[in-house]
């Protein structure tokens, strides 16, 4: 670990019981999701983490507490250096506060997880579907969300899937 | 009215009309094959030999696609906007000399359509109607980046018009008229380019935004509004004001031609009068060459730069030239 | 359509006028502006000085498809732009034709997922597909002219 | 048949002003199609007149579901597929995802790999950047710069063609190295675009920089400052053109970018006019990376010689059982990194573009998300844009210079 994150990292861990982590450099503190914000302010207030470099959620299927963990990687153009938070979102009403007020690019972030992964921001500005249509039903990144493959046509089985497949002309 | 000035004006309108729809299809070759000469291309070179069959493929294209009318258009105005914009844009030249007077038949004719001694004032009323078309055609066509288009047009035409108009008086003072045969009778010696240079620039900074040409084209700045005016037309309506739009070229080109680079003057006329019409033709294809040229190099104005610099700069500078010709003339007497 | 609707079958005239038609919709195709993705880069750069379809009249890229031939569907289709583009479609006066460019507007590409359409075939239809991610050039030009090939074969009486 | 989704006036009403649903300002639909938005963009602009109040960019138009594909496919399969996002800086979008994957798995990629990765990676950069200039001059009606550019671009495609085979999508760039090494003509091809560069950005400039409508049509449009860009997360060089010289490749060097000599370029206008320097600028930089990488090319290995995770040379696979069944073993099954998540950066053409990648002990990725510098630059378009004209609208787009595919994704 880079010496100039232990200010940070103690600090954290200590104020918002979070559990550090180190993993091929990259160090990741999982904080509290009722404690992110206040984690992420005291972050760019006080330890110069200017920007709010991704923001992103993983989906540990089957378990359902935690299920997604949100994942916030913040960097810092003095130091050049990179931290992750994580927070566990439970997988029966994911809904966490949103960072927006704290980094403002958060906005299409959140909006984008909300969209594909299906967690709700409390809080967010302007919640809707970001990529795909507004009427589109589920979160095709939850892993529970099948891929939507369509089957390879061959010469044996063309037909077949030519009866089942859409056809626009109609 | 006789017979016989009827019969030669009906001629001198359809050679008028004729040499104008040609033209128009060979300056967008022209146009195409220049243009891509300075980007580094080639050019159409496929329909016919070097291309040159190119305007009759796309003619003959537009004949034979689909007519489309929008459904919440004003149908009867979106029909008679392109019709609006083309026939002013045919009519401009009619009184644009296009050689010396000769002599047939024992009878002389001039080679205009018409020699109107206010030809000069002719022409500015003109230019001015064919902007009605496009803005009709802008508000007809039930679309909003048309409509801007339409909008577009109408504010610069304000602004330009009154340079243009300044910038006509300079020859007219010189020549102490305003129809066009004696302005370019005028010029049998030295043009009114060398007496006259802030007043030709002027007026080809002012015909072509009046032309809606590069790099005045916000009409139909086509990376702004789609296509401008003409978002919603199709086939031979679009046809139509494409045509104006190069027809329109061509007259500023012969306008610009008459009033500053000695219309059909050039050595050698007085003696053979056939010289004439070929010395207007070589200084029309300079001019258009400069046009395409600018197209090639100049980015696109914006719009409220574009008034502000009609307003600003070119009119101010206008009146001064007018003001300076009128001292000048005054003071040396003619 | 247009005009030609009018006129009936008049044998030689017919044959003569068909030949015409078709040669000057060979020689004026106007693309419509429109790219996706990727291989809109490369439907740019067929454009361009190095391979230039200019040469066949092909510069006059319309962007109101309402003046345009052609359509170069260039790149993936969501299922988010699917309507749109029929939409567009609908838009064109006919004739019009469409060139799948590349093997996402063909059939989905490599992206077998919720988010692609498998193939634009699905929603406006083809005439020529090129193959491809994206297709060369060459292989954009090569789509053109088969195409002109294709319309060149083309009779008044066959169009609907 | 599909309907279009549209959104309602009334749902966007937190976005627009009163006026707008009352019909006094003008609600303009500029997208999906529409030649200047360089691709499926959306905006929704309120107009008064020709001047934008407000501005709602709506995109997805583009959405390819990348992510979740890459989620059912091996480390090797997936890199395929992230070629096709940011497509013009697609040797990036392979250098970064081969990055996560060597940190993942501690692989070590050989000093001539990287050299050659990056010649590859600024004659990408160059090659997005001369698009960049064509496009965004074509937008404001310039368009002989576009074709000229385009024209320059071909000779870096022919690079790409030598090296790969492929023009834009080349998957050169591997876990562990590159694909193979370059064919001998590769340094003469480089060193002939080294030295034909420089006169041609001068030409460039030439036609735009001191061109009194285009400095009329840029200067002091769609400003920005340090401050709010980094709030807004905006990396590349629309931050750079507000005076701040922030450079992944200087901060966080990758692929030895530290050995080299180069400027950071920065303005501190940060508006159109400033983004048009500071690009142009990189340019030259860029050759200047170029002909050092190339002069001091160093010779060995182009793959790290770790078998459970980088495939045995062609060649060995007819003599040896064991590379035979690495090989094997590879393209059926696939490599398996540690279970743990990485986080690597690199600068793009347009800023900071980064991957989160996740694995879980399987040999394909549990979760892969692209951090893509377009998505912060369209998200400050509202921003930029405000009470700024129609026209200058098209050359804000144009100067932050967004690529579809990756914001989409």
């Amino acid at each position: 670990m880079n010496e100039l994150l232990n200010p940070a990292v103690f600090a954290i861990q200590a104020r918002f019981n979070g559990q550090v982590s180190e993993f091929r450099g990259d160090v990741t503190i999982l904080v509290p999701a009722e404690k992110i914000i206040a984690a992420a302010t005291a972050l760019r207030d006080e330890f110069d983490f200017d920007m709010l470099s991704a923001e992103t959620a993983v989906d540990y299927c089957p378990q359902t507490n935690p299920r997604f963990h949100m994942v916030y990687i913040f960097y810092s153009t003095k130091t050049h250096l990179y931290l992750t938070f994580r927070a566990p979102v439970n997988g029966d009403d994911p809904k966490i506060a949103t960072m927006e007020t704290v980094y403002p690019n958060a906005n299409w972030r959140e909006r984008e997880i909300w969209d594909l992964m299906g967690i709700r921001f409390e809080g967010h500005s302007d919640l809707r579907r970001l990529l795909l249509p507004p009427n589109w039903v589920g979160h095709p990144l939850r892993k529970d969300y099948p891929l939507g493959y369509e089957e390879v046509q061959y010469t044996f089985n063309f037909d077949d899937i030519d009866l089942r497949k859409p056809k626009g002309v109609r | 009215m006789t017979f016989g000035l009827f019969l030669e004006w009906f001629i001198k309108s359809l050679v008028v009309i004729l040499a104008m729809t040609i033209g128009f299809a060979y300056v967008t070759w022209f146009e195409r094959r220049v243009l891509a000469k300075f980007q580094a291309r080639i050019g159409p070179n496929r329909a016919g030999k070097e291309g040159l069959l190119q305007p009759v493929a796309d003619a003959l294209k537009l004949i034979f696609k689909e007519e489309l009318v929008p459904a919440n258009a004003d149908k009867l105005i979106f029909i008679l906007a392109p019709v609006i914009t083309m026939i002013p844009a045919l009519i401009i030249t009619g009184v644009v000399p296009w050689g010396p007077p000769i002599t047939l038949f024992g009878k002389t004719f001039t080679l205009s359509v018409s020699d109107i001694n206010l030809g000069v004032l002719f022409i500015l009323t003109v230019t001015s109607i064919s902007i009605y078309g496009i803005t009709l055609a802008g508000w007809s066509s039930n679309n909003k980046y048309a409509t801007m288009g339409g909008l577009r047009a109408t504010a610069q035409m304000i602004s330009y018009e009154l340079a243009l108009g300044l910038a006509f008086i300079g020859p007219i003072l010189i020549a102490g008229s305003m129809g066009i045969n004696d302005i370019v009778n005028a010029q049998q010696h030295v043009w009114f380019v060398i007496y006259q240079p802030l007043g030709a620039i002027i007026y080809m900074i002012a015909a072509i935004a009046e032309i809606n040409r590069s790099p005045f084209d916000m009409p139909e700045a086509e990376q702004e509004l789609t296509a401008g005016y003409h978002t919603e037309y199709s086939g031979m309506k679009f046809a139509l004001f494409f045509m104006a739009e190069y027809i329109k070229m061509i007259a500023i080109c012969m306008i610009g031609a008459s009033l500053f680079l000695g219309g059909y003057w050039g050595p050698g006329v007085a003696a053979y009068p056939w010289l004439g019409p070929l010395y207007l033709f070589i200084k029309v294809v300079i001019l258009l060459f400069v046009l395409v040229w600018i197209r090639a190099t100049l980015p696109r104005f914006r719009y409220d730069r574009l008034m502000a610099f009609g307003w600003k700069i070119l009119f101010p500078l206008a009146l001064l030239n007018v003001m300076v010709t009128a001292l000048v003339i005054t003071l040396v007497g003619g | 359509m247009g005009l030609e609707q009018k006129l009936g079958n008049t044998g030689v005239v017919t044959t003569t006028l068909e030949n015409a038609v078709n040669w000057s919709r060979t020689n004026s195709m106007w693309p419509m502006l429109f790219g996706l993705a990727c291989c809109a880069i490369e439907m740019m750069a067929a454009q361009a000085a190095n391979y230039d379809m200019s040469r066949f009249g092909m510069e006059l890229m319309r962007a109101s498809p309402r003046q345009s031939d052609l359509m170069i569907v260039a790149g993936r289709v969501s299922q988010k732009m699917a309507p749109v583009l029929r939409n567009l479609y609908d838009q064109m006066p006919d004739p019009k034709w469409v060139i799948a460019m590349g093997d996402c507007a063909a059939c989905g590409g490599v992206y077998n997922n919720y988010a692609v359409l498998q193939g634009v075939d699905e929603v406006v239809p083809v005439d020529i597909y090129v193959a491809g991610c994206p297709p060369r050039p060459e292989g954009l030009i090569n789509g053109v002219v088969a195409l002109h090939n294709k319309i060149k074969g083309e009779q008044f009486a066959k169009w609907k | 048949m599909r309907e279009i989704q549209e959104f309602t006036l009334d749902e966007l009403k937190h976005l627009f002003s009163p006026k707008a649903l009352t019909g006094e300002t003008m609600v303009l639909n500029m997208g999906p199609q529409h030649p200047s938005t360089h691709g499926v963009l959306r905006l929704i602009l309120e107009l008064d007149g020709e001047i934008v109040l407000n501005c709602v960019p709506d995109i997805g138009y583009l959405h390819t579901g990348i992510e979740k594909n890459m989620e059912g496919k091996t480390y090797q399969k997936a890199e395929v597929l992230t070629d096709r996002m940011d497509y013009m800086y697609t040797m990036g979008n392979n250098l970064v995802y081969c990055l996560a994957v060597e940190k993942l798995t501690e692989l070590k990629s050989p000093a001539r790999a990287d050299a050659i990765r990056v010649i590859l990676l600024e004659l990408s950069r160059l090659q997005s950047h001369l698009l960049w200039i064509g496009t965004s001059a074509l937008d404001l009606g310039a368009m002989s710069v576009f074709l000229y550019a385009m024209r320059e671009r071909e000779m870096i495609l022919d690079v790409f063609e030598l090296v790969s085979g492929q023009r834009m999508m080349t998957t050169f760039i591997r876990p562990g190295g590159l694909w193979r090494d370059v064919p001998v003509e590769f340094e003469a091809a480089v060193k002939k675009i080294v030295e034909v560069f420089p006169k041609r950005i001068d030409s460039y400039e030439a036609l735009l920089t001191k061109n009194p409508i285009f400095m009329d049509r840029t200067k002091g449009i769609g400003k920005i400052d340090t401050k709010t860009a980094l709030a807004w997360d905006v990396t590349g060089p629309t931050l750079r053109a507000t005076g701040l010289a922030h450079d992944i490749r200087k901060a966080n060097p990758y692929c030895g970018y530290e050995q080299y000599d180069f400027d950071i370029p920065t303005q501190t206008t940060g508006d159109v006019y400033g983004r048009y320097q500071v690009r142009v600028e990189e340019m030259r930089q860029s050759v200047r990376i170029v002909e050092q990488a190339l002069n001091k090319l160093p010779y060995g290995p182009v793959r790290d010689n770790n078998p459970k995770f980088v495939p045995p040379p062609r060649s060995e696979i007819g003599v040896s059982m064991e590379a035979l069944i690495h090989h094997f073993k590879l393209w059926t099954e696939g490599f398996i990194p540690p279970v743990g998540s990485v986080y690597c950066t690199i600068e793009s053409p347009r800023g900071e573009m980064g991957l989160f990648l996740e694995s879980d002990g399987s040999p394909k990725p549990y979760r892969a998300h692209y951090r893509t510098p377009s998505v912060p630059l369209l998200q400050i378009m509202p921003i930029l844009s405000k009470g700024c004209f129609v026209a200058d609208l098209i050359g804000i787009i144009g100067s932050i210079d967004i690529v579809l595919g990756d914001t989409d994704r």
